[in-house]
């Protein structure tokens, strides 16, 4: 039989994934990954690490320098891939070329969100926060005087918030959000987090955005003016879905995979944030741009690509976060009846929804949180658990005696 | 009480060089000795809760703890000992009887240790066991006092009464369930199966988990019939009749309700929580023929199926009692030592009653012979049976097999503090509290008492060997194997044996 | 210094029979020259002889031959044996002076067979009477000694050296068709007649070498049936032994083999259903008859003679055959001394016994 | 593959595997050094009372979670025993979310996180919760 050809588009996470999903199948097999980026793939949630030092630029790498060679890819790195043909089975690329496959990956990731903001094009020295270039750029911008403005309260602004802490002067958080974090925490858990942020000496100015940029200052809605060396815009990300599109898959908020990362195309399929796909907790269709996922999807996407069956199908949003030793880690969602324990420096909410829990917040006491995070991914019925025991903490005491014998006595 | 006369037996040493409070010794102590101070973040003890069963000591992972006698002295007087005063002390204040367990553990004389064992020089070959088979296969039984033979000439087999076979002349003696746990069982169990050799339900049933050792086990009928049914004596491999105990000759049993858990509720057939009482008698044996009238009766019950022990205390006049019981129709006579041990028993009964096991199996054995009954019967002897030396010595004097108890507990961890009566054994032995059970585990557990008997097992061959004896049968009653140091004319000739240097 | 009796005495020992199947009678000379090769072995403290077909004239009667310390010592014996037997011939058993022999006791033989009325008055059957007799005369009289007590045979055993014994009894003036001889050596000096060997009760005599370590478990079983064990050697216990095992339980004598020189367990294990389960019966039922430790056994009896081994062949003993003569010796150089050119000659498995009988209708 | 399991019907709760787990991984050869007087950070930890309890420890899964969730590449498994590389370790705690035994712990220090890594190369060739459990429940083998 004849060997199939792979290419894969984007060279991250999911990447990474893929490539380990199909050598576990087809050891033969060419693979080629296309990737924008000209680095080996590195891990992208580490770049704040790296500006404060938790990290090196070597450290990140996620694999050895030797993978792709071992793992037989040629990995194209700094090309772009423009266009697939569905047709022909090619995916094309900037310099012209064209590159046949017989499985295609699309694991394009996303891109900054960049809102219309009048004066914008007049600073100069304005930044995302997605990428190692992005982080290095930046850190080369800054001086132990400068001025931080950053427009976005979310994960990235507030990362690169704390990633920066000590290498710039004063840090102020803009967001038309009236609180932190909205995306993963309630109103108390985000209030509790922006205290011990505040405490570091990061302002925000909440319930506020940018109504006009100078080159060096903002002019808020709400008529105060914040002055700035350095901006960061980090409003939010979109998924990069135009090549998908292009090549006919489905697409809603994200490129839509099912269980088997495949899209609506055969061969070709998906995987990581620029994927929208089932979020077990709620049942919707979300995109879950979380590492985790990514890694997932992407082995998924590879074992499937190869000819193997494998299937991911208990995808949970999830975020393990940390400012300045608060430790955050959050799952699921949060619509449903809540449990709630609070003590100093400490939150704790669980969220249960017809005899399931279906999410929770976890502040400051976060350990074991797997444990709840298991019972959300399979769906555990908590009238099969002693939900009494697990509303204080997560154990494995809360499982039936025969559970327990299972998991800790033949473990998988 | 205002004032606490008794002065606390032991003291808790505790090197504060070594303890790292981990808390494991105050987890372990049932009887709560220890506990843990938040405040000064060390542990503390209670002194007068411990039983000194050294749970702690073996368990503190930097052996911090040393449990020692209380230094703490009255005035030295070699009459009233400070034990006697206590005693005192204790039953002014309670007004009953004193209980203790375990065995007689007073300073009387050990003949075991006053009889010393021959070996091989010269005029014959001792025998290594390592290269030659050395057996120690023995049955016991009635054995016919005939031959007869079948039309065709050939030996009839069919007149040989039910027999034992064990391959260790080492047995486990009486324990019933309710005294000691459902693991300490198991581990009997399971460890005699593997042995070749029985063990033994006591009085308390077997347990409906154990009927699948019923090749291996010995059921008692005693006094109070607890658990005694058809199945029960036909599981069994053999039956006995339980009159006396060494460790309390002459009266009954005493298990308070709190052992009597659901589990040994079911398995003794009472009522949960109720205290089980053993009479002191059977109320069915007033006399020798009510006892020959029990065997046959339990015979008939199991069609002639299986042997018959009956099992007595050591007491005085000991050989005329076993003489009886050999012409009872009994298949196995049992005796049992002033050292035997118990769950429980009055500290005065324990300790001035009964006669010392050697001198009973001397004159029982020698009686037989004299009346020319013993091989109606086979002897097995127990009662503080401590080592491979004593089984020897034993066997040599005219034994069949011995029984052991206190050695098998003390395999599985016991460590004699004798409070068993309390029902809060750290060794989870003498206990039916859940948490205290478990802390024995029958994997273990059995594979401790195999090694103990497989151990002794060795220790006997090489001793036979050295006898220049290859199997057992030819040790038994040999006494010439055995001679005494430091015993009296009087002692000499009870025991059968010469003086050393004789 | 204490006689047998008062102690018990391990001794090694020379052993030799010589046995002929055909019935033909032949005289003393050639079992003294047997034994007279392993003079080493003994250490002339003890010899003697145990014949079979001597007294062909006394057939059907009883043949005690008795030691005596004192006449006292005769006077209540022979009063004893007149009050319960009808005592046909009374004499001195003849001897030779020799200066090698000394310290004789005075040693009689009687003939004669038990009173009929004293043989119903006690229900015995007639060996029994005999046997209890003896005993009770031994255990009874102090200095008085009933060494053979058989028909148409006779033990003659004194202190020496057992070629010297043989001489001294004139062996060659008694013609039998089987012989065997013991030459001891006990490891003290006990001055006494009766400690020699061989052992004999009824017409069994027994010469062993070895020292048994069952001593014990085996005496103080027998004597549970009426034995007294009066001399404290193993010869006596085994002759009592192989009284009990083979006339009083009607065991065979390969049966009375399996039950003292019993087979391994482990062996026992490896036998078919039906054999281990008799040898398990044997085993079981006379546990306390199995002889451990070394021994070579003859046993001599009226019409045969059996040579038995330890189970582990802890003693040396070789058969040899030439025609109709069968020899057993401690060492093969006693054979070949009477008989330099064999059909035959092995070295018997321990446990497994040499049973030698009279051929088919030979009457002796 | 040799794994660690617990019988919890033997556990006493008498929490000593946490106590020779901190010593083994202390890198102190007395145990009084290593433990007294420290609050200890086993990998090992006793679930309930004196009734029922158990220890749980990592299972090191067959197909690891952790692994898979590691933003950092900190955690690996090689010869079945899944490890933490404490350089790599960024402390994002990702592993504590998703570890369905609870059996991955935050390290005092915060940062890297702790697990059991299998301390197998000592004279027993045992994890030492196993060679110290006083009742068997703690074992080491094949399944």
């Amino acid at each position: 039989m004849k060997k199939l050809d792979y290419v894969i588009v984007g060279n991250s996470t999911a990447a990474v994934g893929c490539i380990e999903g199909i050598r576990s199948v087809d050891k033969a097999g060419p693979v080629t990954v296309v990737s924008r980026e000209p680095y080996p793939a590195y891990s992208r949630p580490l770049i704040s690490y790296l500006l404060c030092g938790e990290t090196t630029e070597e450290k990140m790498r996620m694999r050895p320098a030797d993978f792709y060679e071992k793992n037989g890819v040629n990995a194209l790195l700094g090309k772009r891939a423009v266009r697939v043909d569905p047709g022909r089975k090619a995916v094309l690329l900037d310099g012209g070329e064209s590159i046949p496959f017989d499985r295609l990956l699309i694991a394009t990731g996303s891109r900054p969100f960049v809102p219309p903001m009048s004066g914008l094009e007049r600073v100069e020295r304005k930044f995302s926060f997605l990428t190692l270039d992005d982080a290095k750029a930046l850190g080369a911008a800054l001086t132990p005087e400068s001025r931080v403005l950053i427009v976005g309260a979310g994960l990235i602004g507030l990362k690169c918030a704390e990633g920066i802490r000590d290498r710039a002067g004063t840090i102020t958080v803009v967001d038309l959000a009236d609180r932190i974090l909205p995306s993963i925490l309630d109103p108390r858990g985000s209030a509790m987090v922006r205290r011990h942020i505040e405490s570091r000496g990061i302002r925000f100015l909440l319930g506020d955005s940018v109504a006009e940029f100078e080159k060096d200052r903002a002019h808020l809605k709400s008529g105060k003016t914040v002055g700035f060396d350095v901006l960061v815009v980090a409003v939010g990300v979109r998924p990069n879905t135009d090549l998908a599109a292009g090549a006919g898959c489905a697409v809603g908020r994200g490129i839509a995979i099912d269980e088997r990362s495949a899209t609506s195309v055969p061969g070709i399929y998906a995987a990581g944030d620029c994927c929208e796909c089932t979020d077990v907790s709620s049942g919707q269709r979300r995109i879950l741009a979380i590492l985790p996922n990514a890694r997932l999807q992407g082995e998924t996407a590879g074992v499937n690509m190869a000819g193997g069956e494998k299937s991911f199908a208990n995808a949970v949003p999830m975020n393990a976060i940390g400012f300045f030793g608060l430790h955050v880690l959050t799952a699921g969602s949060y619509d449903g009846e809540a449990w709630v324990e609070t003590a100093p420096g400490v939150y704790r909410k669980l969220v249960v929804r017809d005899n399931r829990l279906v999410g929770f917040i976890l502040i400051g006491e976060i350990a074991r949180a797997g444990i709840y995070t298991s019972l959300i991914r399979e769906r555990t019925p908590l009238d099969s658990v002693d939900f009494e025991l697990l509303k204080h903490k997560p154990q494995l005491m809360a499982f039936s005696a025969q559970r327990r014998a299972e998991k800790l006595g033949g473990a998988k | 009480m205002a004032i606490r006369y008794d002065i606390p037996e032991y003291e808790v040493l505790r090197d504060p060089q070594r303890c790292i409070a981990c808390r494991v010794c105050e987890r372990q102590c049932a009887n709560e000795v220890h506990s843990y101070d938040p405040d000064t973040g060390t542990m503390k003890s209670d002194e007068t809760k411990c039983v000194d069963c050294h749970r702690c000591v073996s368990l503190c992972p930097t052996h911090a703890l040393k449990i020692v006698r209380n230094p703490d002295t009255l005035r030295r007087n070699a009459y009233w000992t400070g034990d006697t005063i206590g005693e005192i002390y204790r039953q002014a204040e309670t007004g009953g009887m004193l209980l203790s367990s375990m065995g007689n553990p007073r300073p009387y004389p050990v003949y075991w240790d006053k009889m010393l064992i021959n070996a091989s020089q010269v005029t014959n070959p001792s025998i290594d066991p390592l290269r030659e088979p050395m057996e120690t296969r023995t049955f016991l039984g009635k054995k016919p006092d005939r031959i007869e033979r079948n039309p065709d000439g050939s030996i009839d087999l069919s007149n040989l009464p039910p027999q034992l076979e064990l391959q260790v002349p080492i047995l486990f003696s009486a324990m019933s369930y309710g005294s000691i746990s459902y693991n300490a069982h198991e581990s009997l169990a399971r460890a005699a199966k593997e042995l070749g050799t029985y063990w033994n339900t006591g009085e308390g049933g077997l347990h409906e988990d154990f009927y699948k050792y019923a090749p291996n086990v010995i059921v008692q009928v005693a006094s109070g019939r607890f658990g005694v049914h058809k199945k029960y004596l036909e599981a069994g491999a053999a039956i006995e009749i339980k009159i006396g105990q060494g460790a309390k000759p002459g009266i009954g049993g005493h298990l308070p309700g709190a052992k009597i858990t659901d589990d040994v509720s079911r398995t003794r057939m009472i009522p949960k929580g109720t205290d089980a009482i053993s009479p002191a008698p059977h109320h069915d044996i007033y006399s020798i023929e009510d006892l020959r009238q029990l065997v046959y009766s339990l015979k008939e019950a199991t069609e002639y199926k299986k042997p018959v022990i009956v099992k007595i205390a050591a007491v005085h006049n000991v050989a005329a009692i076993a003489s009886g019981i050999a012409r009872s129709g009994a298949d196995i006579i049992a005796i049992d030592g002033f050292r035997g041990g118990t769950g429980a028993a009055p500290t005065r009964i324990r300790d001035n009653v009964g006669i010392p096991i050697e001198l009973a199996l001397a004159a029982v054995d020698e009686r037989l012979r004299q009346e020319r009954i013993r091989n109606n019967v086979s002897l097995i002897v127990a009662g503080g049976i401590r080592n491979s030396a004593d089984v020897v010595k034993a066997i040599a004097l005219g034994a069949d097999a011995v029984y052991i108890a206190t050695a098998a507990l003390v395999a599985l961890g016991c460590h004699l503090c004798r409070t068993c009566q309390t029902g809060k054994c750290n060794w989870g032995i003498a206990t039916q509290r859940p948490d205290l059970v478990k802390r024995l585990n029958p994997d273990i557990g059995s594979k401790r008492l195999v090694n103990l008997v497989s151990a002794w097992q060795h220790e006997i061959m090489e001793m036979m060997g050295g006898m220049g004896i290859n199997s057992v049968e030819a040790l038994r009653g040999n006494r010439l194997m055995l001679r005494g140091v430091g015993l009296t004319e009087k002692e000499l000739e009870i025991l059968g044996i010469k003086h050393a240097g004789e | 210094m204490q006689n047998e009796g008062k102690i018990r005495i391990p001794s090694g020992c020379a052993i030799s029979g010589v046995f002929s199947k055909s019935g033909e009678r032949f005289d003393g000379e050639t079992v003294i020259r047997s034994i007279v090769p392993m003079h080493d072995r003994s250490n002339g403290l003890g010899g003697g002889f145990a014949a079979y077909g001597i007294y062909p004239q006394h057939r059907d009667l009883y043949a005690f031959h008795v030691f005596y310390d004192s006449v006292r010592a005769k006077d209540e014996c022979e009063e004893i044996l007149r009050s319960g037997f009808d005592i046909e011939a009374a004499e001195k058993i003849p001897t030779r002076k020799m200066p090698q022999i000394t310290d004789e006791p005075a040693i009689w033989r009687y003939f004669g067979l038990p009173f009929d009325k004293q043989l119903q008055s006690t229900g015995f059957d007639e060996r029994e009477f005999v046997a209890r007799f003896v005993v009770k005369i031994n255990s009874s009289i102090p200095g008085a000694y009933v060494f053979s007590s058989g028909k148409n045979m006779g033990v003659f055993k004194a202190v020496g050296f057992p070629e010297d014994v043989g001489r001294y009894y004139r062996l060659e003036d008694y013609a039998g068709y089987c012989w065997t001889a013991h030459g001891r050596y006990p490891t003290n000096t006990p001055g006494w007649w009766g400690g020699a060997h061989p052992f004999s009760l009824l017409d069994y005599s027994v010469v062993h070498n070895g020292e048994i370590s069952s001593y014990d478990a085996n005496r103080r079983f027998i004597e549970m049936f009426g034995y007294r064990c009066t001399l404290l050697t193993d010869t006596e216990a085994i002759a009592y032994i192989v009284d009990y095992l083979n006339r009083r339980q009607g065991l065979s004598l390969r049966e009375t083999a399996d039950v003292i020189a019993a087979p391994f367990w482990s062996e026992i294990d490896r036998m078919d259903g039906e054999e281990r389960r008799r040898r398990t019966y044997l085993r079981n039922v006379f546990s306390s008859l199995l002889i451990t430790g070394p021994f070579s056994i003859l046993l001599g009896f009226t019409g045969g003679m059996m040579a038995l081994n330890d189970r582990l062949k802890l003693r040396s003993m070789v058969v040899g055959e030439k025609g109709d003569r069968v020899y057993v010796a401690s060492e093969e150089c006693a054979i070949r001394t009477v008989e330099p050119s064999l059909d035959r000659l092995w070295s018997p498995r321990g446990g497994q016994p040499v049973i030698v009988t009279l051929n088919k209708g030979v009457r002796v | 593959m040799k794994r660690v399991y617990v019988n919890e019907r033997w556990c006493l709760g008498c929490h000593l595997c946490e106590y020779n787990c901190a010593f083994a991984n202390s890198g102190e050869t007395d145990m009084v050094k290593a433990l007294q007087g420290a609050e200890i950070h086993p990998r090992i930890q006793v679930e309930g009372d004196n009734k029922i309890s158990f220890a749980v420890s990592c299972r090191h899964c067959d197909d690891p979670i952790c692994v898979k969730s590691c933003i950092a590449g900190a955690i690996s498994k090689r010869d079945g025993v899944v490890r933490i590389d404490r350089d790599r370790c960024v402390g994002c705690f990702t592993c504590i979310l998703v570890c369905p035994y609870g059996a991955v712990l935050p390290s005092p220090d915060g940062h890297a996180v702790r697990k059991c890594e299998l301390c197998t190369d000592n004279a027993s060739g045992e994890p030492a919760c196993v060679r110290g459990c006083p009742n068997g429940a703690i074992v080491f083998e094949e399944r």
